[in-house]
């Protein structure tokens, strides 16, 4: 079981990291990387079956962590958006050589 | 470690001898009374603050002093004469006087001492380099030697500076020149007193520079700079050699004083590549100063310098330095029969090539110049072929005559001055074709230039026959018989050689006689060239001038009754050779193999008769074949052709050396050196070119900031599998 | 004398102060540039350099004592201070001298106020700064030959970098800005892998004795452990920054440039000091600390083909260099390859020859600049071709061209001669083929040197702007300044004796204890090794 | 006395700096949400957050001087904890003396950055005490969160919000590797502490476990995207160009000091018996040194210039963690202090030169500094020096990188590469260093260009502190190395075998 569980969470994981190169759009990158993080408290849970409650700790850290930056980051991706009427990641650019 | 008598046992120590550094310094003082004389005249210093430009308004401000050094071309012109010039005239001939003086109170009792005298007197100064094994105290050494060539410099000397007073009066450098010429004097004594050859090598190279000064005296001229920069160069040339002789006798001998090196030569195998290398280097050194081939070119063009300067540096005094410097290793030299075979060869070379180019030469102070060169060649076969005393002997005589033929051409050209400046023509006052006849106004010089022509050519009684009869039998005693005739040179036997030394000898004495009467006949014979006006400003130069000509008319004529072959003199006969004998006879006897040179009375009458036969004839064929009269002045004379343009040329020697040497020297400098390797390689393309490099690197590195966040991903996940990879294989 | 020296306990503070007082001078030019700000650009060129001169003066005058004070007989360090600096490092400010050293800082000390005299009117803005830095300057490198700790060593090292890269920079010529840069750069890559080596020695002694020490005598015992693993690459590392400073031939392409767009000043104290520093470095440090490695044959005739190729190589490029400033440049790469020349010999007479072209070379060539820079002043050119006949407008400045001029060709009779005679005839038993090469460029040094003299000196007077320099021959400031040094070169010419008894001590000690780690070496290696 | 930090009494004793600090800042949020946003009122807030920063910098010194020590447990209780406190307190407080000034200039009113800049604080010195990967990863997301907030202050510039933006994109993205990496640890070792972590490789031997070595791969990436090593440092130049210059100082000495202290200590106590971290770890210094320097000398812009500045340092530092004796870290606390001060330093003058509402700071308003203001051209140069390591007129900077190559050196193996590297690649870092002083010193002030305003109070006493401290330190470093000495932790002796086998190019 526990293995099963670990090449799902990497599996997830590997979707998120696709996710993050191919798309364009600033929200749908935020979410592949929140995709991420889930993939990653998937096998936290797994692997607390091994070695007990820890895990899940872990997994409670990680979720409130990942609504905090959330928050923030909704934030930076509306004051870009007044900024440029756009989250479109390719013209963003003005910040580069 | 020159362990010889300590300077206080020697038997002159107590007499005047120990003063001998008095005949240096006096020549010094001389130079730096009459330096701050011509500084303090000329220079005033500028305003304090240089880069503020005064503008040209002022420059008229310039001309109040004009005793500057704006002198004109060539000798003596009449710009104001300087106002220090009594003074000078006063210290710059006084000085040597009193040195002559003192020499003479020297030699005097050095005769004296006679026999007592077995070993040279030192007089040690002052330590100049004390480092490690290396002890090279400033020592004068006095002995025979040294006191015959002292008394050539200070006499002739002084006799050559009291005729420059009276040539070089007007000229507004006059306190420069006899600071430089008192220089000279000081740095040519401190070569033949030197008790070391470190010591002989600073007058050596003293004597370069005063002659590179004084041969670009009127430096305005940009050909007189150019041949006073050649000759220092190649004089470089041949120090070079001198030091490398230096290094090898300091490595090898472990002492570089006169008497180390001879304590240590005794050890040295005859004939062994050693001693054989050091005398060809030390003859390198000598070639550089005595105007030998390879390195005589510097000589000839040596000319623009003024003519008293010619007499004594360039005929009586430098250019003798090789000879001494020969005669004064006579033991090293002696060891070597090659090299001595090869300063023989190279001698008789010289002598016959210089001969040629003399004969077509229409500057009267080249036709004296090749000579010269002619005749240092004849004192090279001397002092080659191991008779010491016979080169010497020459070169006293040649001092005499040649001096005398300079001082006689000095005036003769001072006089064409004085006639073109009273008429302004700008005409060359050195060319043979624009005089002729000069009998009929200068009598008292032509004579004398006379005596020393009869003398240079080899005439009876006159001194020149006895040296040049003396070197001839003595080349032809060592044919058969002396350590020369076994050795042999690049193949070809000892004798051989020496019959071949002989005949370029006699070729050389035909054809001194032929230019030497040439330039008599075109100068004082046939009808006068100079142009009608001038004539009448043609006369005879001062007494100041004409006085020393006589005195020398008088020592060429008589110069050679100081050595007189045994075969005539009896009693009287080879007074130098006995003088000479404690430091030279050890090396001659060597060469000889044990017993003196001797020919039979009959061979001898033989050599003397050729040797007279030789001259008559030179004389006879120049008299009757050459016609002063068919000659034109230099404006219409028609070009030389064929042979004549190639002697003319100096059969393109300086052209060719320039060609060979330095010419490519330059261009490599240029092309490969400087502009290939240093700015193109070494800055081009590892210096700039690793800027470039860095710079094209960053700017690769910046176009991959696109600022788009998709490519910062790619290059974080890109980076991130590397690192995995790099932990995951192992 | 030596009682008074003794009385006032001289030996014991006069090297921190001789470091010390120039850097108090700069603050004082400081604080001085600060509180008269408002005066006009002449008045504080007026009031700089009359603070520098005197502070140079001063300076010369207390480092005077020093010739007295060093006994140089003796192998311990003279006037030697020790002072705690970075103890947890094993790091001292110890200074000391040995007669190698003293002839250098005395070189130093007295020509810092000819170099002050030099810039007198040539520097016109920012006067306060430049003088500030000049003596900044002074105290790198009178700290590099004192210092008797590695880090002090390479610290002061650095710390000369910075002056001179502002001085060439600032108030350079026209290239300044590339000429600075490519200074700064050679040196710097040379000197950060000096710092590596020198940090590896201090770990060195770490791992043998528990603590890092830089001392230069610990340092100095290491050598005699033999081989370590490494010690020839901290060699080469050493040899590099030292032969980049020399500079040996393939490193020197910075010199020409940084020569020529220096100002007089500058060009005065990189060519006259700053050179010196390379050599300083091989005689103190390189050689030393890795005697075995040094004279392994394989190296000792790299640096020896090196420094012929230099010395060959420098006078014939000088021969065709058509700037006056550049031929001085390349005729110093010549001269110093005669430096290096003496000490890979490894001969008493060679070494001292090598010290004696050092202070000549110091002498001539900083003379040579100097009136480079005076007829600069009146001309603003350096070419070569747009002067002639300056000696009928300008018989002074004739006179001191032609004596400076000849006593770098090397004329006997000047200073020049001694040290070149020196290394020539000390190097030839050990490297007989070497020397002669070398000796070559003895012509060629006449005919650049001369040919040069002759394109300003003499030649026709054609050309206007230099007729009109008749009236403004040198003027008493610049004579005043010539004067100790065309006394030097005649002096040293014909009695260099105090000079060379001064440094014959160091010289034979130096050569003996390489001699003995060279014998030990070939002892090892024909003996199978000892280890 | 050693703490014991299970017991919640000594856990609150070893906290008491962190603790204060947070507190401090809450209070602030309130005090800046008490008045309507302001000039005068912000400057109050920053005069206020400062006085919270020095109490806390105060207990950290206490703290310090009465030693004590805290073996096992969550938090660690060491010099070098302190010591990058010390560090990153003082970053913490140059940013808001110089925000205080900046903000006006940029017409920033409203007070809670500075508050931002004590929370990010917090986070940092949890970094600096954490010894559980729990802790790591609250640390390094409070100290995160709060930079993504602090980057984009300036409302009104598109620059500003662009690169909050990437930072934010991309920190997420980096963190997630870092928690996968912490996820995969966890899983193969059943630990979270570091002691238990390397307790347990050491009994089951699972130094060469697949499931471990992708973990500390992880971990890697996820650093090195913190301290912006090369492969991972594509966000610092946008990042630092639009940031606003004090969050740009921050950033670059603050977040990299408490990233790097956290990265040695999971390397040194958890990992110190897997040798296989080194050799990759050696390749991203080399890689960071390079390619950092390289790419720098094309910089036209003085800020984004130093942020290729910062990443070679990075370099540099990761150099140290290679080495990995007792020397390396305790060169790393004294480097870490002498490049925060330049730091500091250096973009004070970048701020005060950059004209109000200009972009960007281009080299060309930097011409002729000198001859206008020259103590800020001295200042600057002074600066410059030290991040280029250069002995007496770069101060502290020197004895930095001296500290820096002597634990290279020093450590067994043949790392002398790596300081060939560093020396070799500083000499490069001089050809983008000297333009800036070259344009200061000898270029001529263009006509039309109007030199810089002054400096305002704490500004002036920003770089005078900065300088002077790096200059006095440069001069007489003796006190200084003794607290270095002291504050060093010693990390368990890596045994030559592992060093060995990890050490593929420093063999």
């Amino acid at each position: 079981m526990l293995a099963e569980s670990l090449a799902l969470s990497a599996v997830l994981f590997t979707i998120g990291v696709v996710g993050v190169l191919t798309r364009r759009n600033a929200i749908i990158l935020f979410m592949c990387v929140e995709l991420m993080l889930n993939a990653v408290n998937l096998s936290f849970v797994a692997l607390s079956t091994l070695y007990g409650a820890t895990g899940q700790v872990f997994v409670i850290f990680v979720m409130t962590v990942a609504a905090a930056e959330a928050a923030v980051g909704l934030a930076i991706i509306i004051a870009i958006f007044r900024h440029r009427q756009t989250v479109h990641l390719d013209d963003i650019n003005l910040l580069k050589g | 470690m020159h362990t010889d008598l300590s300077a206080s046992g020697h038997p002159l120590s107590d007499t005047v001898a120990a003063l001998a550094w008095l005949i240096l310094l006096l020549p010094l003082l001389g130079f730096v009374a009459n330096g701050l004389l011509s500084l303090t005249a000329a220079a005033h210093p500028g305003p304090a603050d240089p880069s503020a430009d005064h503008g040209h308004g002022d420059a008229s401000h310039g001309h109040a002093h004009t005793i500057g050094h704006a002198a004109d071309h060539d000798d003596a012109h009449h710009a104001g004469r300087h106002p220090a010039a009594k003074w000078v005239s006063l210290i710059g001939p006084g000085v040597l006087a009193v040195a002559f003086g003192f020499a003479l109170v020297t030699f005097l009792a050095m005769r004296g001492a006679g026999e007592a005298i077995h070993a040279p007197y030192v007089l040690t100064l002052f330590d100049w380099i004390p480092t490690g094994a290396l002890q090279i105290p400033v020592a004068l050494q006095l002995d025979q030697l040294s006191m015959v060539m002292v008394l050539i410099i200070t006499g002739i000397g002084t006799l050559i500076h009291l005729f420059s007073v009276g040539y070089m009066q007007d000229d507004p450098g006059y306190p420069r020149y006899f600071a430089y010429l008192n220089l000279f004097v000081f740095f040519m004594l401190l070569l033949v007193l030197g008790a070391s050859y470190p010591l002989m090598f600073i007058g050596w190279e003293g004597v370069g520079l005063c002659s590179y000064l004084l041969i670009g005296f009127w430096f305005s001229e940009e050909a007189n700079a150019n041949a006073g920069k050649k000759a220092f160069i190649v004089n470089r040339i041949g120090d070079f050699g001198f030091l490398v002789a230096m290094f090898l006798l300091f490595a090898n001998l472990g002492s570089l004083s006169y008497t180390g090196v001879a304590a240590g030569a005794a050890g040295l195998e005859m004939g062994g590549a050693l001693v054989t290398t050091i005398c060809l280097f030390l003859f390198l050194g000598a070639t550089g100063k005595s105007a030998q081939i390879p390195l005589y070119v510097w000589l000839p063009d040596a000319m623009a310098g003024p003519t008293p300067v010619s007499a004594l540096i360039h005929a009586a005094t430098m250019v003798t330095a090789g000879v001494y410097m020969i005669a004064r290793s006579a033991t090293l030299f002696s060891l070597a029969p090659a090299a001595q075979l090869t300063v023989a060869v190279v001698g008789a070379l010289t002598a016959v090539f210089a001969a040629t180019i003399g004969l077509k030469q229409w500057d009267i102070k080249k036709v004296l110049a090749y000579s010269t060169v002619s005749q240092l060649g004849y004192m090279f076969v001397g002092v080659g072929v191991g008779a010491y005393t016979a080169g010497v002997f020459h070169l006293m005589t040649h001092a005499f005559f040649k001096a005398l033929l300079f001082l006689g051409s000095g005036s003769v050209i001072y006089a064409m001055h004085q006639a073109y400046h009273a008429t302004h023509a700008h005409a060359d006052a050195q060319d043979m074709r624009n005089m002729g006849g000069l009998r009929r106004y200068m009598p008292i010089t032509s004579s004398l230039m006379w005596i020393a022509t009869l003398a240079i050519a080899g005439i009876p009684p006159f001194s020149g026959f006895f040296s040049k009869d003396e070197i001839l039998a003595a080349v032809f005693a060592r044919t058969h018989h002396s350590t020369l005739a076994e050795a042999t040179w690049l193949g070809i036997p000892g004798s051989v050689v020496l019959y071949g030394v002989y005949a370029l000898g006699l070729a050389a004495a035909l054809m001194t006689a032929v230019y030497m009467t040439r330039m008599m006949l075109y100068t004082f014979h046939g009808p006068n060239r100079t142009g009608p006006a001038e004539q009448g400003h043609l006369r005879e130069a001062p007494w100041i001038m004409t006085g020393p000509l006589v005195v020398l008319g008088v020592l060429s004529a008589v110069g050679g009754f100081l050595n007189l072959p045994a075969l005539f003199g009896g009693g009287m006969s080879e007074i130098l050779h006995h003088w000479l004998e404690p430091v030279v006879g050890e090396g001659t006897l060597r060469v000889t193999l044990g017993e003196a040179a001797h020919l039979s009375h009959a061979t001898e009458y033989a050599l003397i008769g050729t040797a007279v036969a030789i001259a008559v004839i030179g004389i006879a064929v120049a008299w009757t074949r050459l016609k002063p009269a068919a000659l034109v002045p230099v404006s219409e004379s028609p070009a030389e052709q064929g042979l004549a343009r190639t002697l003319l040329n100096k059969w393109y020697v300086d052209e060719a050396y320039d060609r060979v040497v330095v010419q490519p020297t330059l261009g490599v400098s240029r092309t490969v050196l400087w502009k290939g390797l240093d700015t193109g390689i070494i800055d081009g393309l590892f210096v700039n070119g690793a800027g470039f490099l860095a710079r094209g690197l960053g700017w690769l590195g910046s176009q991959l900031q696109t600022g788009r966040v998709g490519t910062y991903a790619w290059v974080l996940v890109l980076g991130a599998v590397a690192v995995l990879a790099g932990f995951s294989f192992r | 004398m030596h009682a008074f020296l003794d009385g006032i306990g001289y030996n014991g503070w006069i090297l921190p102060v001789l470091l010390l007082f120039p850097l108090l001078g700069a603050l004082v030019l400081v604080a001085d540039a600060r509180r008269f700000s408002t005066g006009t650009a002449v008045e504080a060129m007026g009031r700089s350099r009359s603070i520098a001169l005197w502070v140079c003066l001063a300076e010369a005058l207390l480092s005077l004592g020093l010739w007295w004070s060093v006994d140089v007989s003796s192998a311990a360090w003279q006037a030697a201070v020790t002072l705690p600096w970075i103890p947890q490092w094993g790091v001292r400010f110890a200074v000391g001298l040995d007669g190698i050293a003293l002839m250098l800082v005395l070189l130093t000390t007295c020509l810092m106020p000819l170099a002050v005299l030099g810039s007198w009117t040539s520097i016109r803005e920012r006067t306060h700064s430049f003088y500030a830095l000049l003596l900044v300057l002074t105290t790198g490198m009178l700290g590099v030959f004192m210092a008797l700790d590695l880090v002090l060593f390479y610290v002061m090292w650095e710390v000369m970098l910075i002056p001179m890269y502002l001085i060439i920079g600032i108030w350079g010529g026209q290239r300044r800005l590339y000429a600075s840069v490519k200074f700064f750069l050679y040196t710097m890559v040379g000197s950060l892998l000096m710092l590596v080596a020198i940090i590896w020695i201090g770990m060195v002694v770490r791992r043998v004795t528990g603590a890092p020490d830089f001392s230069y005598d610990t340092a100095l015992q290491l050598a005699r452990l033999g081989p370590i693993p490494g010690a020839f690459w901290a060699f080469l590392a050493f040899a590099l920054a030292f032969a980049v400073k020399v500079p040996m031939w393939p490193f020197h392409t910075w010199l020409p440039d940084a020569h020529v767009e220096a100002p007089t000043a500058g060009s005065v104290i990189l060519a006259a000091i700053m050179l010196k520093m390379g050599t300083f470095g091989f005689v103190r440090f390189a050689v030393p600390l890795f005697p075995e490695i040094a004279m392994a044959p394989a190296v000792r005739s790299v640096f020896l083909a090196l420094a012929v190729i230099g010395i060959v190589y420098g006078a014939l490029v000088a021969l065709v260099q058509p700037d006056f400033k550049k031929l001085v440049a390349y005729s110093s790469v010549s001269h110093l390859g005669f430096v290096m020349l003496g000490i890979f010999a490894m001969t008493v007479e060679a070494m001292q020859g090598a010290l004696m072209v050092t202070i000549s070379h110091g002498i001539s060539t900083g003379a040579l600049f100097l009136l480079i820079g005076m007829i600069y002043e009146r001309r603003h050119t350096r070419l070569l071709a747009d002067y002639g006949g300056l000696a009928s407008v300008m018989p002074l400045f004739a006179v001191a061209l032609t004596i400076v001029a000849l006593s770098s060709i090397g004329v006997p009779g000047t200073n020049g001669f001694v040290g070149e005679f020196l290394v020539l005839i000390g190097s030839f038993p050990t490297q007989p083929w070497y020397a002669v090469v070398a000796a070559t460029s003895v012509i060629i040094a006449a005919a650049y040197l001369l040919w040069a003299v002759q394109r300003i000196l003499y030649n026709p007077l054609t050309n206007p702007e230099n007729q009109a320099l008749r009236g403004r021959d040198l003027n008493w400031r610049e004579l005043g300044l010539l004067a100790p040094l065309l006394l030097a070169i005649v002096w040293l010419g014909v009695y260099p004796k105090p000079v060379l008894q001064k440094t014959e001590a160091a010289a034979s000690r130096l050569v003996q204890q390489v001699e003995s780690a060279r014998m030990s070496q070939q002892r090892a290696q024909t003996g199978g090794g000892a280890r | 006395m050693i703490y014991d930090v299970s017991q919640p009494a000594a856990l609150m004793a070893a906290l008491l700096p962190d603790l204060l600090l947070m507190a401090g800042a809450m209070a602030l949020a309130l005090l800046a949400a008490w008045r309507p946003a302001s000039d005068a009122h912000q400057r109050l807030v920053g005069q206020a957050t400062l006085v919270v920063l020095a109490t806390s910098l105060g207990s950290v010194v206490l703290a310090a001087v009465r030693g004590g020590e805290a073996t096992a447990g969550v938090i660690a209780v060491d010099g070098f904890r302190w010591a990058v406190d010390v560090v990153v307190l003082l970053a913490a407080m140059g940013t808001v003396a110089l925000n205080i000034e900046q903000q006006p200039r940029d017409g920033i009113r409203h007070a809670e950055s500075h508050v931002l800049v004590a929370l990010a604080a917090s986070g940092m010195m949890v970094l600096a005490a954490a010894r559980d990967l729990m802790v790591i990863f609250l640390g390094i997301e409070i100290m995160s969160i709060a930079i993504y907030a602090l980057v984009g202050l300036n409302r009104r510039s598109a620059r500003s919000a662009e690169a909050s933006l990437k930072y934010f994109l991309l920190g997420a993205f980096a963190t997630a590797f870092l928690l996968y990496g912490i996820a995969l640890i966890y899983g193969a070792t059943g630990q979270t502490q570091l002691g238990a972590i390397s307790a347990t490789i050491a009994r089951h031997a699972l130094a060469l476990d697949p499931m471990l070595m992708v973990g500390i791969g992880l971990l890697v990436i996820g650093f090195g995207f913190k301290v912006a090593a090369v492969p991972f440092h594509m966000w610092a130049p946008d990042v630092y160009d639009g940031a606003p210059t004090p969050v740009a100082a921050f950033m670059a000495a603050g977040v990299k000091a408490a990233a790097f202290a956290t990265l040695l200590r999971i390397l040194y106590e958890a990992f110190y018996l897997v040798g296989l971290w080194m050799e990759p770890v050696a390749w991203i210094a080399i890689v960071t040194m390079v390619v950092g320097n390289l790419v720098a000398l094309s910089q036209r812009d003085i800020k984004r210039m130093l942020a290729y500045s910062g990443i070679v340092h990075t370099g540099y530092l990761l150099v140290a963690a290679v080495a990995a004796t007792d020397l390396a870290s305790t060169a790393f606390t004294f480097y870490m202090l002498g490049y925060t001060l330049a730091t500091i330093g250096a973009f004070a003058i970048v701020g005060v030169v950059q004209r109000d509402g200009e972009e960007g700071a281009p080299l060309a308003a930097y011409a002729g500094l000198w001859s206008t203001r020259p103590w800020l051209a001295l200042g600057m140069a002074v600066y410059l020096l030290a991040f280029l390591g250069f002995p007496v007129f770069g101060g502290l900077g020197f004895f930095g990188k001296w500290y820096l190559l002597s634990a290279t050196i020093d450590a067994p193996g043949r790392l002398i590469v790596l300081a060939i590297v560093i020396v070799l690649t500083s000499v490069i870092s001089a050809g983008y260093y000297l333009p800036v002083i070259r344009a200061m010193f000898m270029e001529p002030r263009p006509e039309g260009a109007t030199s810089p305003a002054p400096t305002g109070a704490w500004t002036r006493a920003v770089l005078v502190a900065s300088a002077g401290l790096l200059l006095v330190c440069g001069l007489l470093p003796s006190s200084l190395a003794t607290i270095a000495l002291r504050n060093g932790f010693a990390p368990h002796a890596i045994p030559d075998e592992v060093r060995a086998t990890g050490a593929g190019v420093l063999r």
